[in-house]
Formats: structure tokens, sequence, C-alpha cells
């Protein structure tokens, strides 16, 4: 990548950071080139970006699915392999299969939740990343990367809008 | 009130001056490094105080251990248990943690679902105050054993005894459901917790930052991670309420399911859980005042979120009058010989005077809570809420032990007495809750940092003639 | 030994089993058939044995007494065996009487002991042999060896048979039947029984024979359901099984008897033809007085009166708390007379008599003593005419009344030998004691007395070996005799126990009533201790005859109480639990947890108030109060009891043991016999244990009784 | 899947008793019968007065109007072997359960000591070992080798001495027979001196048990409750027609 430069700017205002990106695309940079970190979760769109599509509901869906498969066979195919009869119940009672099919499918829904959210974030990350302190202080940090003969414009699209801190990313260990 | 939030004195003196003003615009003036500064440093700032109560609670917590371990040597024989009364404090201490543990996700799904804004700073300690009170009831399904050390059968699992459990019993779903609730509430809290995490991580050094940055899981906040917890967070608000509801009414199904008199009821389930929701949530405005206080977050919880509170707790105990009168006026009514003569003993038998602590405890805070002022002054709303977790908990105390007492054939009627191993182990899950919370509060941020940033994103100000008025954008 | 019944399992299950005891094969069940000495009664008893002990009792189904029916105290048998309590050997009290310290003996140096005690004795009249009821063989060896060392024979003693009053009963078949007989009731076939104060199903005579006949009466084939009526002043279990409770004054109910015959005989009712003869009887008995003096209606008398004439087969029975009153005699007398009334002698349903052994030489039992016999005995050892007083299967210490002052005479005795198992308040008083074995361990027979419809003699036999280093008293009876040599090893000749035994029952041997016959005397033996005893195959009745006693009106006196009704309000009422009988039962956990079946009471022991009599002294359940007599006083816990008249109160007896156990001990009380007077019953020179008068002081403290039943039930089926 | 390994009969019995409150005098013998045969621990005066004896056979006394006319009734009361025992589902672990005599089955080293099945019991006949059983030396001896001892934390009831039941079944199946009526006998039944306990099977129409559970006199305990018990009671005072 010797042709491409990659950029850090922090602005402490989210109207320029959203002009900003605009004139940005302007010069010819995609959306995927931009990475906005911020302190603070904006919006849909304040920033002017449109937001990628997620998996997270299917993960969830096929997670509820699974635990209430567990579910029925705990309740239902269990009391079969070791039959006991017990004060007129037959083996199989609705309500209590009811019961125990409900608490898996939440049990797993739950479960499927956390872990596709963190699958989807490819979290936990700690390998050295571009990040920037000053955004938990408030600044929204902007990072991108694009072909070195836009440097000039596009740190000067920056500086107009009150970026400081440009230059290059440190990547720290998160 | 001194330590209230500087403002009480003010719309004491007179209300009508736009008291909204500044409440709304919960610190406007303030930068965001400023606010997380003002949520850090009280973490940091462990003083002997902290470290005596520390101690204490540890002190408690391991004579509980000790009475335990005493109880499974000598047998479940050294608690005061007896035939007929076969549950007693356990079981009691039992439901009221399980009830203490639901206004949680009460306060932080439901809220967060009905984008009611004032939830924000407080939903944190709700959600940990849910997890450790789970935690605690957690305990009681093992120490009511008789034969502790064979807990693990009540697992399902292939095993060499080829046996399953009996997912008929009530106990096999309490098992199930409060390790869901447990679970559910903790990777709940956990989610919410990481960009705080990652703010900590930012601020710190030394062993907190590897902690935190561990916990963090790198987070660095770019517009896709925010967007994805928003996503989860709104999932886990759906999911998390059934399970929350489901809980309490499974818990109370251990007692309606049998003949047992009294506890053979319809009207249990929903009973249960108003009564849940009424304790719990008592329970937490109790806590928020209390470290409120110690940790000096005046700015954040201010007197606008106990008022809330003040009135979700009135709503529920209304609704918990309404529930208890509802199944009261039916066994009344229907006259039955051994339900009569249950009535009889609390209403003026040997249980008259639990029964009319229960009924004082939890009646006499709902016409307290009607007046703002006692919503409003935390000492007094601190006092208002603890007579209800006392209301609460004798009313558990009857339900359990008090029916138990008396059974169909009076030849096998019965009494009950506590002895020291049973109310060492009730103080020790006590004095572990408090404890956990007293950590916890050092260790995590008590309040969610950037729900508070997110929520101050929402407001402008806008003039109505000579009126400032707070105005929020409805946005997600 | 040949097993008494089938082997119960089939599988055998294979273990290690070094050293088997003869004839048992691992893990695999052996029933023996033995005898009961819980009691007197001497009922038939199959024993379960495996790997060599004992493992359960039943009744033994063949036997005619209980036939395969058992009652608490016999079921707790293994108790006594295996109680922990027991001696494990011979021992000599080392730090003298009351010492409780022990050290074990050699059996050789303590029968030489035991001899040398014997032969130097200045004269056979110094040595004194005060002994319980024995089985009979161990009765005759003594019997035998007292007259051939000239010694004055045993005196018999025990408080068991005092309660059911044994003595009394015996002496009222003299009078009436003229034998010493005991009459058998019988109840099976009976429509109408009016007991009068015997507590038919608990312990009087032969409980287990009679709930027997009880079932078979109430819901029997062939006769209807018969009726009981029990006069008492306290409603026992027995009262609570009856149909009508009477409670009549105590020591009057003789006069209800009386009254009742008097209007039976006035009235001429029922279906008995003339009662011209029995007019006589009654011809000074007024209904008015009588039913002042009993404190029971006349209309109750005349309704009573007219179901016990009107009913086919009725049948009076004079029972065990009449002996206890200083008129005691009169009053069985009456109520035996109503049996006359009614012409239930010797018919169904009526009265008979026990049959005798079948042989003269099994016919020597032991009997009850007169009651001034025993006094006698402690005076002579108050005067130091005893110099060495042997004792067997009695404590009279806890038996006796204390102010009968039996614990200071024995201290006089120079030297006393006991053969208790159990280190009980008299054992703890003996310079030597040769335990016994427990009569599970043990050889013996019993002609059981009262008997049943026909010729019955237990036969026991040891259904484990002996635990411990204990020998028979039987056995050592016969060592003894021949280490005297001389008369007394003339009179005893035979080797050992077994051989005696064996002689003595295969006199039977040939008979033709026998439930089973054999081809040899050998063999006979053999099935003698298969079927557990030897019985007649058909039922053989004994009809009494009438003495002419019945030519003279009955005799009629008052009751006396010891102690002023102004200062001493309530008469005391003592009675034998029925768990621990007369205390036997004590020392055993299973019989000390059962609770009494009246109060539920487990353990403990008790006083029971009426209600009224609790309010006016303002006391409730469990409070503590002080019972005092004007011989002593004890402090018991109170049992609000509906079921007894208000100025009556009760105790139990059994509790309240100094000695004789951990499980006896571990009751705190003390003997409510302390608080009885030494009176007796002049007629039958019985004592009279009912008759002593008490006073309630409240002392504030409480005791919580281990009841079975919840206090706030307040005795109710269902709270409808 | 050892299921039922130790089911020895097929077909439909259905254990029952007889308890005749007519002949019933309380004399407390199938009390110690039932702790002879099934290795009760004996709890001592202090926890038997807190309610923590452990008969299995507990014999109710009743009193009824006031002196004089004062009367006492009997009624002995032990597990009812419900059908629809309200104490087996509530047990996570299958300790108890149902077998196919119609027996209401304890697995003692199944139990573990959730009580739930105590609370369930209508009829409180359900006892617990709060402590550790103690037998002095030599006690143990009396121990039957045919039931196991329950040590604490475990619940134990009458079980209709079902190893009598299995032992006579045995006997009658190496003789290829089914046992005969009467012929088995629980320690209680067997002992029972007025012969008020009365043990068979319901199903056989000719057996004695089923004969008077016709009885006009008969009746169940609690039978407002429905669990349709296996021990029939009759009642006292008359006779049968």
């Amino acid at each position: 990548m010797d042709n491409t430069n990659t950029l850090i700017a922090l602005f402490h205002e989210s109207t320029d950071t959203a002009e900003a990106i605009d004139e940005l695309h302007t010069l010819g940079i995609e959306d995927e080139k931009m990475v906005v970190i911020t302190g603070v979760p904006y919006p849909k769109g304040a920033l002017g970006r449109q937001l990628e599509w997620l998996t997270l509901p299917y993960i969830v869906l096929a997670g509820a699915v699974a635990g209430f498969l567990f579910g029925l066979f705990l309740a239902v195919i269990t009391p079969h392999l070791y039959r006991l009869d017990i004060g007129g119940h037959p083996p199989v009672g609705f309500p209590p299969a009811a019961i125990i099919i409900f608490v898996f499918t939440m049990m797993a829904t739950i479960v499927s939740t956390f872990l596709g959210v963190l699958w989807e974030m490819n979290f936990p990350r700690f390998g050295p990343a571009p990040y920037h302190r000053l955004v938990t202080a408030g600044h929204l940090a902007v990072l991108l990367e694009y072909p070195i003969t836009l440097d000039s414009q596009v740190r000067q699209v920056l500086e107009s809008h009150k970026a400081h801190h440009i230059g290059e990313p440190e990547r720290m260990a998160l | 009130m001194s330590e209230a939030s500087p403002n009480q004195p003010k719309h004491a003196n007179h209300p009508d001056q736009m008291p909204e003003f500044e409440e709304r615009l919960l610190l406007a003036e303030r930068k965001d490094w400023e606010i997380n500064e003002a949520v850090l440093q009280p973490m940091f700032k462990t003083g002997r105080g902290f470290w005596i109560l520390v101690a204490i609670l540890g002190a408690i917590v391991l004579w509980g251990l000790y009475a335990w371990g005493y109880l499974i040597y000598w047998g479940m024989g050294t608690s005061g248990k007896n035939r007929p009364v076969y549950w007693a404090l356990f079981i009691t201490t039992f439901v009221f943690w399980v009830g203490i543990s639901h206004a949680g996700t009460m306060i932080s799904a439901v809220l967060r679902l009905l984008k009611a804004d004032w939830r924000r700073p407080i939903t944190r300690g709700a959600e940990a105050m849910t997890a450790f009170a789970l935690l605690m009831a957690g305990l009681y399904p093992l120490i009511h054993l008789g034969r502790v050390w064979k807990f693990y059968w009540m697992i399902p699992y292939p095993n060499n005894r080829f046996m399953w459990p009996n997912f008929q019993s009530p106990l096999m779903w309490d098992l199930v459901a409060i390790f869901t609730y447990l679970i559910g509430s903790s990777l709940y809290l956990y989610l919410a917790l990481i960009p705080d995490m990652a703010m900590a991580r930012d601020y710190t050094d030394g062993w907190r930052f590897k902690l935190y940055r561990v916990l963090a899981l790198g987070w660095r906040g770019t517009e896709a991670e925010w967007h994805k917890l928003h996503r989860a967070l709104g999932i886990f608000s759906v999911a998390i309420i059934p399970i929350f509801l489901s809980v309490h009414s499974i818990v109370s199904w251990d007692f309606a399911v049998t003949v047992q008199p009294r506890w053979h009821s319809t009207i249990f389930a929903p009973y249960f859980v108003i009564g849940a929701v009424y304790s719990g949530l008592s329970a937490l405005a109790s806590i928020l005042i209390i470290v409120r206080r110690s940790m000096r977050l005046q700015e954040f919880l201010r007197s606008e979120h106990f008022d809330s509170l003040g009135k979700l707790v009135l709503v529920a105990g209304m609704a918990w009058v309404y529930f208890w009168f509802a199944g009261f006026i039916v066994e009344w009514y229907g006259n039955e010989p051994i339900v009569r003569e249950l009535i009889h003993e609390e209403v003026s038998g040997r249980l008259a005077p639990f029964f009319y602590l229960q009924m004082s405890a939890n009646v006499i805070p709902i016409i307290l809570l009607v007046f703002k002022r006692i919503r409003t002054t935390p000492v007094l709303l601190l006092g208002t809420t603890l007579l209800v977790n006392v209301g609460m908990f004798t009313e558990r105390a009857l339900i359990v032990i008090g029916s138990l007492q008396r059974n169909d054939l009076p030849f096998n009627w019965g009494s009950y007495r506590p002895t020291w191993v049973e109310i060492s182990i009730v103080a020790m899950t006590f004095a572990g809750f408090a404890l956990l919370y007293t950590l916890f509060s050092r260790i995590i941020p008590f309040v969610p940092v950037w729900e508070i940033k997110e929520g101050r994103l929402r407001y402008t100000l806008r003039r109505i003639g000579r009126l400032l008025v707070p105005t929020a954008a409805e946005m997600e | 030994m040949a097993t008494g019944l089938a082997p119960a399992a089939r599988r055998v299950v294979i273990e290690p089993f070094v050293d088997p005891p003869e004839e048992t094969l691992p893990g695999q069940a052996t029933w023996y058939a033995s005898t009961c000495r819980q009691c007197p009664a001497g009922c038939g008893i199959v024993v379960r044995t495996i790997n060599g002990r004992a493992k359960k009792i039943e009744g033994n189904p063949l036997h005619p007494l209980n036939q395969g029916k058992l009652c608490a105290r016999g079921q707790a048998g293994l108790q006594v065996l295996y109680n922990p309590d027991r001696l494990r050997n011979a021992v000599r009290q080392s730090g003298g009487r009351g010492s409780r310290k022990y050290e074990p003996l050699y059996w050789t140096e303590a029968l030489d002991l035991l001899k040398e005690k014997v032969a130097s004795l200045s004269h056979p009249g110094r040595l004194a042999f005060l002994g319980g009821l024995m089985p009979d063989h161990v009765y005759q060896l003594t019997d035998r060896l007292l007259a051939a060392l000239g010694a004055a024979p045993a005196v018999i003693y025990d408080l068991h048979s005092t309660l059911e009053g044994r003595g009394p009963a015996q002496q009222l078949s003299q009078a009436f039947f003229g034998t010493g007989d005991l009459p058998v009731y019988d109840l099976a076939q009976s429509d109408a029984v009016f007991s009068f104060g015997a507590n038919l199903f608990e312990t009087w005579m032969s409980p287990v024979a009679q709930s027997v006949a009880f079932g078979s009466m109430r819901q029997g084939a062939l006769s209807g359901r018969g009726f009981i009526v029990q006069f008492e002043p306290r409603l026992s279990a027995t009262g609570a099984s009856a149909d009508e409770w009477v409670p009549v004054r105590p020591g009057a109910e003789g006069f209800v008897a009386l009254a009742i015959g008097r209007i039976i005989v006035e009235e001429r009712l029922g279906h008995v033809g003339s009662h011209r003869d029995h007019a006589v009887l009654y011809q000074n008995v007024d209904v008015g007085e009588m039913s002042a003096a009993s404190e029971v209606p006349v209309d109750t008398l005349r309704r009573l009166a007219k179901a016990f004439a009107d009913a086919d087969r009725a049948m009076a029975i004079p029972g065990g708390y009449l002996a206890g009153q200083q008129n005691g005699f009169a009053s069985m007398l009456a109520v035996q007379a109503l049996n006359l009334v009614v012409a239930q002698i010797g018919r169904q349903g009526g009265v008979f008599l026990s049959t005798p052994a079948p042989t003269v030489a099994l016919r020597n039992k032991p009997r009850v003593n007169p009651f001034s016999d025993v006094l006698n005995l402690i005076n002579r050892m108050n005067a130091g005419e005893v110099d060495l007083l042997i004792i067997h299967g009695t404590n009279p210490v806890y038996e006796l009344p204390a102010a009968t002052g039996f614990a200071e005479a024995i201290t006089r005795v120079p030297y006393v030998i006991s053969f208790s198992p159990f280190v009980d308040e008299t054992a703890v008083w003996a310079d030597l004691i040769l335990p016994d074995h427990t009569y599970l361990e043990s050889w013996g027979y019993q002609v059981p007395s009262p008997g049943t419809d026909r010729p019955v003699i237990s036969g026991q036999q040891p259904v484990v070996r002996p635990l411990y280093d204990t020998r028979s008293t039987a056995q050592v009876l016969i060592d003894l005799a021949a280490r005297l040599g001389g008369s007394a090893a003339e009179a005893i000749p035979w080797a050992g126990e077994e051989t005696y035994l064996q002689e003595m029952i295969t006199g039977l041997y040939g008979s033709s009533l026998g439930a089973f016959d054999a081809r040899t005397s050998a063999g006979f033996w053999t099935l003698w201790r298969q079927y557990g005893g030897w019985w007649s195959e058909k039922e053989i009745r004994r009809e009494p005859e009438i003495t002419d006693i019945v030519q003279k009106p009955l005799p009629m006196s008052a009751p006396q109480y010891f102690g002023d009704p102004e200062e001493y309000p309530f008469h005391l009422h003592l009675y034998s639990s029925i768990a621990l009988t007369d205390g036997r039962g004590a020392n055993q956990p299973w019989l000390q947890e059962t609770p009494d079946p009246m109060t539920t009471v487990q353990w403990g022991m008790w006083v029971e108030l009426n209600p009224q009599t609790a309010e006016s002294l303002g006391v409730g359940d469990d409070d503590i109060v002080l019972v005092e007599s004007p011989y002593s006083a004890l402090e018991v816990s109170v049992v609000i009891y509906p079921g007894i008249r208000p100025d009556v109160v009760a105790i139990p007896i059994g509790q309240g043991h100094q000695d004789y156990g951990r499980f006896a001990q571990a009751v705190t009380g003390s003997n409510p016999l302390g608080l009885l007077a030494p009176v007796t019953d002049p007629d039958a020179d019985s004592l009279a244990w009912g008759a002593t008068r008490v006073r309630l002081l409240p002392t504030g403290r409480k005791k919580k009784l281990a009841r079975l039943e919840s206090l706030d039930g307040q005795g109710r089926e269902s709270i409808g | 899947m050892a299921k039922d390994a130790n089911q020895s009969v097929e077909g439909s019995i259905r254990w029952a008793l007889v308890v005749d409150l007519d002949r019933c005098t309380g004399c407390q013998a199938c009390v110690v019968a039932c702790h002879a045969e099934n290795n009760m621990q004996i709890v001592g005066e202090k926890e038997a007065a807190y309610g923590r004896w452990t008969h299995w056979i507990i014999i109710h006394r009743y009193w009824e109007g006031e002196y004089p006319n004062v009367k006492a009734r009997f009624m002995p009361v032990m597990c009812q072997q419900c059908t629809e025992a309200p104490c087996e589902p509530v047990c996570p672990v299958f300790a108890t359960y149902h077998n196919e005599e119609g027996l209401n089955a304890q697995i003692y080293n199944r139990c573990i000591g959730t009580r739930f099945c105590g609370n369930a019991c209508p009829y409180k006949v359900r006892v617990y070992n709060w402590f550790r059983p103690e037998f002095p030396e030599p006690l143990a001896e009396q121990l039957n080798p045919d039931v196991s001892i329950r040590t604490r934390g475990i619940i134990e009831k009458c079980t209709f001495c079902i190893q009598r039941i299995r032992r006579t079944e045995i006997d009658a199946r190496a003789e290829g027979r089914s046992p005969a009526d009467g012929e088995i006998q629980p320690a209680c039944v067997q002992t029972c001196p007025t012969s008020a306990l009365l043990f068979g099977d319901l199903n056989d129409p000719d057996s004695r048990v089923s004969q008077l559970a016709h009885s006009h006199r008969s009746f169940r305990l609690l039978p407002e409750l429905g669990t349709d018990p296996g021990v029939i009671y009759l009642k006292g005072g008359e006779v049968n027609v």
C-alpha cells in the first residue's frame, strides 16, 4: 500500500466532522475508507454516512431455534429415556414442557445475542489499532485512507474544519 | 439535605421557577472529559471508612460460611425446621432476593424500550443490583438441600445413572429460570458496560488499566461498534422482560402447585411478580440513595430521578395491594375451614404481629410516596423504601412459614423457631450482597457515562414566552 | 437346633463368614420359635435370625394364646438382647455398694463366692430370695434349692403383677371357684363386656390374647358386634376402644356392680329364668346409696343393668385398678358376682378357668406372695435377720413404694446378690451381680396364666448364642447345688439346665391331646422346639364350679384413702404405661420413643388433669406442677386430659429411673411410686396402690413434652 | 437402561391397606413393629419434642365431646400410597415415583433432600432425617439387612414393607405361583393384635381388601383432594352388612 496514506484527524464538534466527511466524499474517498471514532453514539446518519447491514438478528434467531430444540429435547425426550411414572401425571405434560422450552429458548436467545454481537465486532481484539485517547474526552476522530495524490487536498479540507492532531494515527495496543 | 443536589433548596422555596431547566440539561456546562473525571474520581478514592465497611461485611460473610459448613456437617437438624415446616427462613430469603433482583431489569430494559430518558444515570446501579441479588438468591437452593453435595443430580447431563432430572418439578423450573435470568442480566450489564470500560481504560494505568483493557475487549467507538451495540441492547431489552416475568412466576409456582392450603392459588404468579417489582424498586431507591451519598454522585443522581423512581414504587405498591386483596377476598369469602383457620391465625392468631407488620410496612409507604416532598428528600425516601422491604420480607415469611404450620389434619400442625445457623446464613447473603455492591461501585463506573453523554445530545433549549424549555429530539 | 419355620428368602447372598454360628446359612434367614418374656403373659414368638443375629421378633402363628400377634413390648424384645447397657460378665462392686464401680469376675470365682456366701450362713433362715415372675423352671429349681437348704421359700413380688392385681385375682378365683388358677374371660364370643378397671388391651394379664379376642368380638364373622362398657375413673386406652366410658369414683366400682346386680335381680331383668337364689347376694344393697357413693346416676345404672341382662352373652371383668384400692377384694367379688347373676360362668362368652399343665411336675409355678410377706421380709432385713439376699427378676428399689423403706432395709443386709442382666436400681445395691441371659438367649418354659381355651405350655429356647459372658440363672443354681453338695445336690441332680428341661418336657411325650406327636421322646423334644411349646390341638375349656361364697350377701366396704381430703384434694391414679409397663421397658429406645396412645407423649412423664381441674389450678399443657402426697413429692409436666374425673390426677408408671441404663435415665423425672402410702387391702393382703391422695402446686415453670399431636390442633380430627 | 430390574410382578396389581378403626385399640404394636422392620433412627426426647421423630406410622388420637360424655378415637395414619400422589411430581430428581404395583416408592439414595414432597404431602406422613442416625453398640445388630439405613438429609416414609412384598413374591415365583391373598404381610399388619390392619391387592376383586373396600364403612382420608389413596379406612362403631 505504498501509494495510499492514512491519517487521523480529531474534531471538537460533530457539525464540522459531518461537513468534512461530505467534502472528503466529494474528493472521491468512499465511506469504507473512512472510520469515525466517537466517545458518544451519534444518531444514524448524523455524520452523513450510511450504515452497513447486520447479521446479528439472524444469529439471534438461529440461537433461539437451537434453544427451543434443546428445551424440547429435555422436556419431551428425556422423560422417555428413563421412564418413571409420577402421581398420575403423563410422562410429558404440556405446562411443564412449555415452561422448560420457553426458558431454554430465552436463554439461547440471550446468549446468542451476546456472542453474536461480539462476533460481529470481532471482539475481543486487543491487537494494536489506530486510536486516539482524546476520543473518550469528547473529541471525534476521523480515520481515513486515501491515495497519496490527494494528500494536500485532504489535509486542507481537514484544517478548514478545525481539525487538529492531524497526522499518522498511532497504533496503540488496546 | 446539604449533600443533596444543589438545586434542592431552590425549588423547595419557589418550585415554579423553571426547575426543569437546570435538571433536564444534565451537566450542560460540562465537557465530556469533566464528566469522565467526575464519574471516575470517586472510584479511586477508597478511604478508611470504605475499608472498615468491607472488613465488617467480610467478617459477616465468613461467619455465615462457617454456619453453612456447620449446617452441612451436622445436618439440616441444626436449622429450626421440623415437621411439617419443611421450608422456612432459607426459602423465605430466597424468594426475597429473587424479588429484589427484578427492579434492575424492570428499570433498564423496560425504560430503555420506552425511551424514558431519566433512566440513564441509574440503569447500571439497577442492573448490578439484579445480578448480585440473583447471586445471593441462587445460593439458597443449594443451602436448603439436605445433601448439598449431591446438588449436581439436578443438572441435566447424560450420566452413569441413566437419569435425567424431573422437568415436571417446579424446582427444576426454578433452577433453569434463575440460571437464565442470571446469565441474561449479567450479560446485559456487561454489554452496556463495554464503552465505559474503554473510557476508563483511557484514563487509568496500573492494574486498573489492565483490568479495564481486558473488559473493554478493544472497544474504540467506531460508528459500526456503536451501531451494533445499540442493536444488541435493543434485542436484550426485549428478550429479558419475559424472562424476568417468568422467573418470579416460577418461584411462585413452587408453592402454588402444591395442595398446601393458601399456597394452592392461581393468583400467586402475578402477585409474586408485582411484589417483586415493589420490593425491587424500593431496594433500588435505597441503594441509589446510599451510593449517591457515599460516592458524592449528587450531580448524576438527582432528585428528579428519585421523584420518578418514587412514582414507580408508588404504582407498584398500589398494584401489590390490589393483587393481595384480589387473593384475600376470594379466600376469605370461600370460607374453606382450613383457609379460614389460617386467615384467623394471621388476623388474630399467633401470626397477627407479623401480619400487621406486613400490612403497615407495605401500605404506609404508598401513602407517604404520594407526597413529592418525600419522593425528593433522600433521607425520607430511604426510610420509606426500607420500610417497604421489611414489609415484603415479612410477607414472604408469612406465605412460606405461616402457611406450612397449618394443614388439613389439625393433628399434624406445627410451629417453627429459627436457629443461629439460619440467621447467620441469611445475614451472610445480606452482607455478601452489600460487599459485592461496594466493591463493584469502586471498580466499575457506577454511572453509565456514555449513556449520559448520549442523553445530552438530545436536548436543546427552546424559548416559550419567558420560559426556556428543554426539548428532546426524537431519535435513536 | 431345627428351624422353626421355612427360611424366608431363597436367595443366598455369598459373603465372607469366617466363624459361622451353628446352623446358619450366610445371608439366609432362619426362624426360631420361643416365648416372649417382656411380660408374664407368655406369648409365643418366632424370631428371624440372619448370620446368627436376631433381626425381628414376630408372634408365633401356631401359638393358641397370641395366634401370631404381638404387642409393642414383644416387638421391642430385640433391644433387651442388644441393649448397650447390658452387663457383659459377672461383676463384683469393687467400690462397695452403690459405688457403681465394677470389677469383672470369672464365673468360677463368682460361683465359688456365691457358694461360700450360702455355705457360710449361720442359719439357712438368714437367707432370703426375692423374685419376680420368673420362668417356671427357674422357680422350680429355686424352690427345690431353698427347700433343700431349709431356707424360706422365695418371696415373689413385682410391680407389674401388683398393678394387674394378679394376687387378688388368684384369691378371687380361690374364693369364688375354689382354685388358685386365674379365670379366662371369653371375650371373643361375648357380646356385652362390662370391664371394671381392666385395661384389657394394654398391660392387664394377657393383653395380646385379649386384643385378638376383641378383634373377633368387634368384627368377627359369627357373633355380631359386641359392645364394651368401661368403668374407671380415668379413660384408659382400653376405655377409648370401649363403646361407653363410665367415670366412677375411685374405689366405688364395686358399688356400681352391686347396684347393677341388685337392679337385675329386683326387676327380674334379662332372660335368666329366676333370680331367687341370687337375691341373697344383694339383700342389703340400696341402689340409691350405691349411686351416690359411686357418683353414677341411677338411670345410668338402670340402663346399663338392662343392657347387661338383655345381652345374650354378657360378661363382667374385675380388673387391675380395682385391686389398687383398700376395698379392692370386695369390689372384685361384686363384679365377679355379676357373671353369676347372668349365668355366664362356664358359658360361651363368659368366665372359664385357666387349664393347668397336664403333668403335675409342670404345675409348680411362681405365685405372687401376699404383700405382708414383702413387708415381713423388709422388717427382717431391717432387724438384721437377713445375712444374704438374692434377687432375681424384680427391681424392688424401684418397684416398691419408697415408703416401705426397702431402700434402707437393703443397706442393712450384709451381702446382696442380684441376677439382673442390667444394673437397675436394686442391682446397684448388690455386692455381686451374676447377670442372667436375656430371654432370647435362654431356655425355659412357661404355663401361661391366665391361659386360653386349651392347655398350653410355651416353650423358650435360645434364638442366638449368648452375646456376652452371661449365664442363665437356672444353670447357676444347678452349679451352686453341685458345689454345695449334700441335700442340695440331691435335690438338684441334673447336669445342666437343658437336661432338666428336657426331662420336664418329655413328660408330655405321648399325651393324646398334643397338637403334634413324635415317635421318640427325642423327636418330641425337637418338635417342641420347632413349635415353640406344646398345646392341645382342640379346644378344651375348663368350667369352674362355684363355691358356697354365693350363699351369703356380698361384702360391702367403703373405699378408704390415705391423706386428708382437705389437704390433699385429688386421688392419685397411677397406671402402667402401655409401652414401659412397670418400668421394665424404660431401657428400650423403641419403647421410649413409642407415643403413649392417649397423650401421644414420647419419652417423658406427665400428670393428667381434667380441663376444669387445670383451670381451677391455673395451669395449662406443659406447665410443671408439684405433685405432693403425705409421703413425698415430684415435679412433672401437665397434660390436659378430657377423659379423667376432676377429682383424680393420673401419672403413668415406668419413668423416673435413677439407674437402668442410658435410655431409662435420659428421661428426667422421679419414680411416681414414691408418692404412695404403703397401705394394703386387708382382705386380699395386697398393696393398695390407688388409695393415696395428693395435692398439686403450680411451679410456674414449663417443660415441653414430646407430643406427637399438635396442641394447636386441640385433638380435632378435622377443622370442619 | 436397568429399568425396573427389581420389578418382579407384571400385570396390574395395586397393593392396598385396610385399616379397621372399629378394631384399632391404639396399642402402638404396629409402630414398634415398623421401627423394628425398617431401621428408623431413634431421635430422643429433645428432637421428638420438636417434631423430628421418624415414625412411619402414627396413631392419631381424636377427642370428642366434653367430660363426662367424652370419647377418644384412634386413627393410624401411614403413607397413603396415593395414585394421584401430590408428592411425586414435585421431586426434581425422581427420588419418589410410582411403581407398577401402585406403590409410592421412595428411592433413598436418589433423594437430595429438598423436602418438597414433605410440603406437598397433605397427610404429612413423610419424615426427614435431620441428623445422622446413631446406633450405640451393639444396637446396630438389630438392623434389618433387607432395609437400607437412611443417612441425614433425606426423606423417608412408609413403603408398605416393600422388602417383605418382594420376599414373598420371590418365594411364590420360586414355587411357580403368585402370592396368595393375605400371604404378604407388612410388619404392622403381621403384628396387629386385633387384626385391624389388612393388606392385599385392590385390583383383585376376590381379595379381602377389595371386598372390605366396598363395605359401607369404608372411607378414604381427605377424599376432597382427589389423591385416591391406597389406604382404606373402615369407620368404627358399626357392623359390616
